[in-house]
């Protein structure tokens, strides 16, 4: 096997520079990468492109980008819960372009793919199709979408193998998936790294060779955004 | 006059049996406590979770198992997850039955409006849009009248649109409504208490009413 | 949950008809829905159009139903081994077409994931392309291939539970979960029916959703047809 | 002259380490085993399986785990399973980093005719049009020249394309080639006890000849 460990997130994100494309994993702040996220911070890099699904908040994930003005510019399909976002985007210091989310993976999926375009209902008749290309299949108008063109993707999963193959922990599962699949690169960090051979090979959720760098994250917060509960009966 | 628990309530009766649906944010969040006995359904959340559970009990939250509303959830035995791509897959693909959702604006023919207010700061159409565009049934669940106490249900949508010619019926504090197939809103029934002509009144858009009209029954 | 449980494979394919286009999972003779074969060979049905990665051979899968002239059109990427298949074929009894495997594989998945077609650079420049519609994506050439619309597919699991979830074991996942997505009824047969709860949910390939039938089949044969080994050390 | 576990060996040097690799069937399976010391690759199999490892021992034959070329085989440490799209997603996305099959006839301008004869049974393509036209990468493993004596290395193919303007490098019993990036097929290296003048006779394409050939090192 090929093995694809680097030492943390530091090293992982070495070459990432200002103005690159990422994608990042995780909806809301379940499933997201906190170690690189954190390591991008601390490098200070700016002019980021970053595809995910929300913007983190205030004081957590992309948020912690976003408070560093990182970020050049979101795509993403809900950037609620932010109000240093917000601030950004009022002011014009940051650019947003919305993407309903089954679009977003969708494109992701297609980069995985090889499919350079996919074809999707979701907003025909709306702000979002315009410019874009619409064209009717068996009576239903679908919007031509492009896909998504990242030099990183940086994706959290639970397990990982020294030969990048990944397993995801209930719905932290998400976006992870498709992004690894859709980078130039993919980085993956895990929260258990194992040996080869410890991974059931029908269980695996990314089989490897869509991952070239994997490392074990270390001090995860894991934040609950809306803690619900119910009482004990 | 139905209260958010009696708009709830009335869409529960709309849920068949063997029925995968899909609830959006507030109200239709609600459905779920009210699904009749016997009747054996399967929530999908988007995030990517068919069989969506209760909150857990106190204590028990799980950071890595939330729904689309980023809320603490549970799992039920039979439950399944996936990534985000297949999930709106199988929306796609229509084999979600029906999608709850609530709305700004209905337009007579089934336009919906629900993401975006100009002026205001956008936060995002989540996969509101996906849903609305690719669900066999959708029921818009929503007060008739917005805070200024301007109708909701309008010949054509004033905000910007989230799809179009989506919305199958409408659920208000008022009536239970459908979009007829020629344009139009056709009532259906009327809330408790609540008569014709007051739901008349509070309705903008073209109304269909045919022969009389039934109270609700919840 | 729903219950998506039959008794058998009779009960499961009883609305099956005459002229009809099926799905069938496996890769050659792996993954195969044997239960679900033989009960099309004794319903005695006719006119089907399959689609089908391979076409059995003479005596296995398929090609059972082949001998039992069922099959007027087989949609498949590869049908060798089959001398009855071979004969039909030159006579004109049977139409084939013939799909690049990934694209038979994309073309199922188009359907099970609501994307009315897909692009693929496979087949471009060959006969292939006939009559297709090409369009050039950053300066690459990509042939436009229909989703499929299939009245039934049929699958084969290895564990599924009575809400339809399946677990596919090793490589007999093949075009299985792909399938599955794709049939307007989708039925699986498995070797090991089990109650909901005993799948982890993190560890399912199928989710019952796409699955409306489900039973336990017997007497799995699983013929391997090419039986390579290397002698112990 | 090489025979088929030459052309084998050759091939085997052309992969680096931490190549992805996807061997078509006959003397690109043989491939494998001559994998240099020190150099880790993956095997892909594209019924859907990374990390192909040996035939099983006797009587540990698995009906469930298969190559794509139906024969029996087994996992290895790292080893991962999964669906059709997926194994064809990863092959047109180019993660894929080489593939080696077989051909019937080569092109100049890099054209591969490998999967029908006009006039006799067709089997089909199997994954060969995906593979061909989407690797970055594609050496082919060939007899020279046709059980007739004619040249497989044509300026034009006459069969039935697979694909066009893909193949990067070819292997035959008499010479390692590579398409010309103008067209044409550079001689790179002769086969030991080879001349440069029994490759021009078995080859009908235009062949580059620039400076000395070295004989191969194997």
């Amino acid at each position: 096997m090929i093995n694809k460990v680097v030492a943390n997130a530091d090293e992982a994100i070495q070459d990432i520079s200002s103005g690159m494309t990422l994608m990042l994993g995780g909806f809301g702040l379940c499933g997201i990468p906190e170690n690189c996220i954190n390591a991008l911070v601390n490098k200070g890099i700016d002019q980021l492109t970053c595809i995910s699904n929300n913007a983190g908040v205030d004081d957590f994930g992309i948020g912690l980008m976003l408070r560093k003005r990182q970020v050049k510019k979101m795509i993403s399909s809900y950037v609620g819960e932010n109000a240093e976002f917000e601030r950004q985007l009022l002011s014009g210091e940051l650019e947003v372009e919305l993407v309903p989310q089954g679009t977003l993976a969708t494109r992701c999926m297609a980069a995985g793919y090889g499919m350079p375009a996919i074809f999707t209902p979701a907003g025909v008749g709306t702000e979002v199709a315009q410019g874009k290309e619409i064209r009717n299949f068996n009576g239903k108008d679908y919007l031509m979408e492009m896909a998504f063109d990242a030099d990183f993707a940086i994706v959290k999963a639970w397990k990982g193998d020294t030969a990048g193959n990944l397993i995801f922990r209930s719905t932290a599962r998400n976006f992870n998936p498709v992004m690894a699949m859709a980078g130039k690169i993919t980085i993956a960090e895990v929260e258990h790294l194992v040996e080869v051979g410890e991974l059931d090979p029908d269980q695996i959720h990314t089989p490897g060779i869509y991952v070239h760098r994997i490392f074990q994250g270390k001090d995860y917060e894991k934040r609950i955004e809306q803690r619900t509960v119910r009482p004990k009966e | 006059m139905l209260d958010k628990t009696g708009i709830a309530k009335r869409i529960a009766k709309e849920i068949k049996d063997g029925y995968y649906v899909n609830l959006g944010i507030g109200i239709p969040t609600l459905v779920a406590n009210y699904i009749p006995e016997g009747i054996n359904i399967v929530l999908q959340s988007e995030n990517g979770l068919l069989g969506m559970g209760p909150f857990p009990f106190e204590g028990e939250e799980d950071p890595d198992l939330i729904n689309a509303g980023k809320q603490t959830i549970t799992t039920l035995p039979g439950s399944s997850i996936f990534d985000s791509a297949m999930s709106f897959g199988m929306i796609r693909s229509q084999k979600v039955d029906l999608t709850i959702l609530g709305a700004m604006e209905v337009s007579e023919n089934g336009d919906i409006a629900n993401w975006k207010i100009p002026g205001k700061m956008v936060k995002g159409m989540g996969g509101a849009m996906d849903l609305v565009a690719s669900a066999k049934n959708i029921i818009v669940a929503m007060q008739h009248v917005n805070k200024a106490g301007e109708s909701k249900l309008l010949s054509e949508c004033s905000l910007p649109l989230t799809g179009v010619k989506c919305v199958k019926k409408i659920v208000t504090e008022l009536a239970v409504l459908e979009i007829a197939s020629g344009g139009g809103f056709r009532l259906l029934e009327r809330a408790p208490g609540v008569s014709v002509e007051e739901i008349r009144k509070a309705t903008t858009g073209k109304l269909i009413i045919e022969g009389e009209i039934p109270e609700m029954q919840i």
